[in-house]
């Protein structure tokens, strides 16, 4: 258990936020502003916040479709997640990507792929550069239960085991891809288990439990630095909300029962470690009031940031496809 | 006949030729669920083993369609074109070259069904329209219906094919309605264009969703005295040349209109053929509408720019009679 | 140890016949009337005719550009085989494919393929088939230890573990890929301490021990056979030859010692399994030499019925692309 | 100056990049023991982390050649054309869409070597000529380079460009012989043809290894009294089209020489461009002659049927003069 205070308020106030800022977005999908698709991480919170407080600064990410709550765990900026959710010019990628793609590689963020595993490679490379220069960064590779069964996993894995790269492979096992529940497609009991494959660590980890998760990371992180490494952290979590808003109105087989769904959410990250930290005494009621009232505000002002943002131009439609442009037809 | 959307006549398809034939199975992912709208009620209807959720493993499950194939099941594939990247070499090194490379030995009858999402906002990764890229490859044949009746009767025809066809869907048509036919044989054959408007100033071939654009852009000419043909290809690989020839031959004038990107898209090799085998009919240079040569930017300011609209149709039409 | 004394001659038999089929392929190289990429399995007999004479014939085979010994050791005929490697219409694909493309569909061969791993999807679909349709016909899917590393043998592996398809996955580690070493590039011991991410049994076998291989692969198919999935079994093996035929040429640097392949050359599987007869009193020296002189002479009447063959013609060029040929552009 | 192989060129730019710039490093399958020719020597000069052999898991490092390149490094990639596709999704999803995807957050100076081997009776799985598809995927700078000298001033602006540059080296070429500056910053720009020769009468446009095959054409042809121009684009994206149309400007006729397959081809782009920009300049059909729309036999009978030679060529130049 954790006696740093600050961090374990820390990883309550990173929780709320993705939570507030996620249940924003669902809003904005359901009045029509938030246009094209969203999927929502409540639920799962614990999972990004505990590994990407592992980190440092200078860490890398790399993440997933499922994807406002990795950015925000590793410390971007909300304001600039949420223009970019509604296309704006202010948004993290101008607008260009939306909200399957936030990045911010200013502070490490590489990127979040909308296409299943595709990032691990990006983070198995931003690890080998690291080694190639003799820094001492990890990389944290986020991927859920339902992308561990691509090919890239594999292959990831073995060449960050080989050649000893510092990267985190974090599974969000939440349990379903989609409709289908990770019992059904994954021959082992845990995704864990694989780690056997590459001869890694392989832990799997409460991932409602924010400190349960930060201490596993935290170890693969240790690991990484001196050398020794990649690890595989499944955190065995759950989400919430259909995959992505608004499937409900296409998928009419109900995969998951209503009684799973409660007993999961008696499992609330937010609620496990709000409960903690008063146990511990690390904070009090109404400090913890005063918190969630600052992250609304803060996911509050956001939103009023990005809807007061303009519209990425017409002319800047070709802009950014090459950093050093090159004539093309535009026509 | 009955007024159905093109969704459900793609389920009407797959149903009838399952029914029809018990060596013709589905696999995808959480396709069980219907979760693309078109494979509902499959799973009640059918044994579990010929309506498979697969893991998200397209290489796998793409490729094992292959083998199922090659020992003489019939596979059909639910995927999203965008999916189909990682498991490219399944494509091209299993699907498209196995009958050839192995000297005609085995027969591959699969229907891959790409549905191609984009003008969604749903961004670069998820916005993909590689039918040209597929056209590059010989050994497979390329379907892209236009109508409710075309999709039904075009997909039929691909389940009975013996050979690896790519389906493309444009989900910006999965809403459109109209009449399909109910006969369980209703094919419609690969390799027959539509002339869906007949006119007389200017040839617009017109790919999948970029149909119901054209046509608008048709109305809308017709007001100015402008007379166009529209000519729907439906299948790309045959591509029914003769249809395209015939109609310029009478106009003398074409307008490509593919949602693919412009380059080495399915318009330039549809301009490119023309400009060699139709040359001496040609009055105006051949204008192609496409996308732009930019991925589809997840911004709704953005995105409209990218794709063929009515107005760049009508534009590029004005261009041909400069 | 098998008492099938039948079956234990088969299995020299079948080895003497790979041999010999693949030193003429490579003299026919060397005198430059073979064109194009010949990979000699010259050494790794053992792997593949132990596998397939723990098949029935009507079960399948898939495998790779190491390509001539897993279709005659399937029961393939040498005339068409050797017809193929010199191009001519007598061959299995027609002169189509060439030597990493043999196949024979009427015994269950479903081809070799020059791109790695990319036949192991076709393997596990002729398994699903097989239980699609409730027969009980198993796969064995040949592919080497480099091979191993590429993605589609984690999706294929898993898809048929989850699925409990009758596939045999048979690993050649010959313990190099062109010139890279597996305990450079694999992060367990063994290629097979893999099957743990599948929860399949992944057995080590000596590959140059004909008789454990089958052991090892024939139990492998009762366990198919009885419906309980798909099983790994790594022979390990060696090869005498470059990785394929004139690279020497390219590849300056000596990467395996001729110490080590000396070594290998006294564990060479036809030698065991001649020496095992002997003692065994399953053959003489005499009944031995008679069956390498008809080995001998199939390849002889081999090469002469191929180079008798015609080429195909050239209007045969654009044929058996489609098996329902459609109007294409053919200028 | 001096007289070297087009494959030691290739080696000499890797070489004189790696000592230039310590971020770049070099990735691929058995590249230490110089497998494909080119990178021999390397693994003797530079350090062990900046000459990698890597497992056979292409898409693993091709997409960690995105990662590395993202966060500052610039990798090479050695690789054959046809193992791309196992790598398909991280060059389309990774590669090419990253940095519009992102806003332009990030610089991806990568360049993905892809040797196209065929024409060497090496069968269908190993004969792949794909740049047309790249072409399709904006991104992507696609280069070709036809001469020792461009190959060698083509990489170097390859490396140090900040984009991702897919280099397609024709094996056909890697033997040829000519005079390579020695200048370290001996560089050739993007998207400048080389009219390799001029002439007056008819204009072919000739990509990597058919270039030799057009010059050769272009000598008999004048034999007969006819004037080729010989045009080499040497970069398909970004491609000097002002070239080609200043050319055909001249001569009013074009025949585009491609080895992909014909069908959506780099020639059908480049035939659909002239028919667009060009039209009223031609005076005769565009011509393109490209590989068969069938993949590659192995048998020698068979093989050399598919892909262009020198009298296809000149058969196509006569049909645009009948
Ligand atoms: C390669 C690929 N295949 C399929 C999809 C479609 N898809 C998007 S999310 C998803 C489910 C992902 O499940 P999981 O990895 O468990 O992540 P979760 O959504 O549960 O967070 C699927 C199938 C995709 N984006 N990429
Ligand atoms: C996807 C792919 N990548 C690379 C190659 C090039 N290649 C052909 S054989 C070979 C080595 C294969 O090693 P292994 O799988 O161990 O088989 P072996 O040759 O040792 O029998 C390589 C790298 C290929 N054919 N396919
Ligand atoms: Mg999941
Ligand atoms: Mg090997």
């Amino acid at each position: 258990m954790i006696e740093d205070k600050e961090l374990m308020v820390e990883m309550l106030r990173r929780m709320l936020c993705i939570r507030y800022f996620d249940e924003q977005a669902v809003e904005l999908v359901q009045r029509g502003e938030l246009v094209g698709a969203v999927h929502a991480y409540i639920g799962e919170e614990a999972v990004a916040v505990g590994a990407c407080l592992a980190l440092r600064d200078n860490d890398y990410m790399t993440g997933n479709h499922r994807s406002h709550g990795h950015p925000i765990a590793k410390g971007g900026d909300v304001r600039r997640a949420m223009a970019e959710l509604l296309g704006k010019s202010t948004g993290y990628c101008k607008g260009k990507g939306g909200s399957m793609h936030l990045a911010d590689f200013s502070i490490g963020i590489l990127g979040e792929s909308g296409i299943l595993a595709s990032a691990l490679p990006v983070a198995v490379g931003a690890a080998l550069a690291t080694k190639i220069r003799g820094e001492k960064r990890v990389v944290a590779a986020f991927f859920g239960d339902g992308a561990s069964n691509e090919g890239t996993c594999h292959e990831t894995m073995n060449l960050a085991a080989i050649w000893k790269l510092p990267v985190i492979f974090v599974c969000e096992n939440n349990q379903y891809a989609v409709t289908t529940r990770f019992t059904e497609v994954v021959a082992t009991p845990n995704i864990c288990d694989r780690a056997a494959a590459y001869n890694i660590p392989g832990v799997l980890v409460d991932g409602q439990d924010v400190v349960a998760m930060y201490e596993a990371v935290s170890e693969a992180v240790e690991r990484a630095r001196l050398g020794l490494g990649p690890s595989l952290i499944e955190g065995r979590t759950y989400r919430y909300q259909d995959h992505s808003e608004g499937l409900r109105r296409i998928v009419r087989d109900p995969y998951r029962a209503e009684e799973e769904i409660a007993y999961w959410r008696t499992r609330d990250p937010i609620l496990l470690q709000r409960n903690r930290l008063m146990e511990m005494k690390m904070a009090s009621e109404a400090e913890i009031a005063l918190m969630e009232a600052a992250e609304r505000a803060r996911i509050a002002e956001a939103l009023q940031f990005a809807r007061q943002s303009p519209y990425p131009a017409p002319e800047e439609v070709f802009d950014d496809l090459f950093s050093n442009p090159i004539p093309i037809d535009r026509s | 006949m009955a007024v159905i959307t093109f969704a459900d006549a793609l389920n009407q398809a797959i149903k009838e030729e399952m029914r029809r034939d018990k060596s013709v199975f589905i696999m995808g992912e959480s396709i069980r669920g219907g979760i693309y709208g078109v494979t509902g009620g499959l799973s009640q209807e059918f044994e579990a083993m010929r309506v498979l959720d697969t893991p998200l493993s397209e290489s796998a499950f793409m490729g094992a369609a292959v083998g199922a194939a090659a020992v003489g099941l019939r596979p059909i594939i639910s995927s999203l074109s965008s999916f189909y990247w990682v498991a490219m070499d399944q494509m091209v090194s299993q699907a498209a070259k196995m009958t050839y490379m192995f000297g005609g030995q085995v027969r591959l009858p699969i229907v891959y069904r790409a549905g191609m999402t984009y003008g969604n906002n749903i961004a670069a990764h998820h916005s993909d329209r590689p039918h040209p890229m597929f056209m590059n490859m010989p050994g497979l044949k390329i379907v892209m219906p236009t109508t409710p009746a075309d999709a039904k009767g075009l997909l039929k025809t691909a389940i009975r094919d013996d050979d690896p066809v790519i389906f493309f869907e444009d989900n910006t048509l999965m809403g459109a309605r109209g009449d399909v036919p109910e006969d369980m044989d209703f094919l419609i054959p690969f390799g027959v264009a539509d002339v869906k408007q007949a006119g007389t100033d200017v040839t617009v071939v017109a790919l999948g969703g970029m149909l119901p654009r054209a046509l608008a852009a048709a109305v809308q000419l017709k007001g100015e005295g402008i007379s166009v043909e529209v000519v729907d290809p439906r299948t790309l690989v045959p591509l029914d040349k003769q249809a395209i020839l015939d109609s310029v031959a009478k106009t003398g004038r074409l307008v490509v209109v593919d949602m693919a990107h412009k380059t080495c898209s399915a318009a330039s090799e549809i301009a490119a053929m023309v400009s060699q085998e139709g040359f001496w009919n040609l009055r105006a240079p051949i204008q192609r509408v496409a996308s732009l040569n930019v991925h589809f930017p997840f911004s709704p300011a953005l995105e409209k720019l990218v794709f063929p609209n009515e107005e760049k149709i009508i534009a590029a039409v004005k261009r041909t009679l400069e």
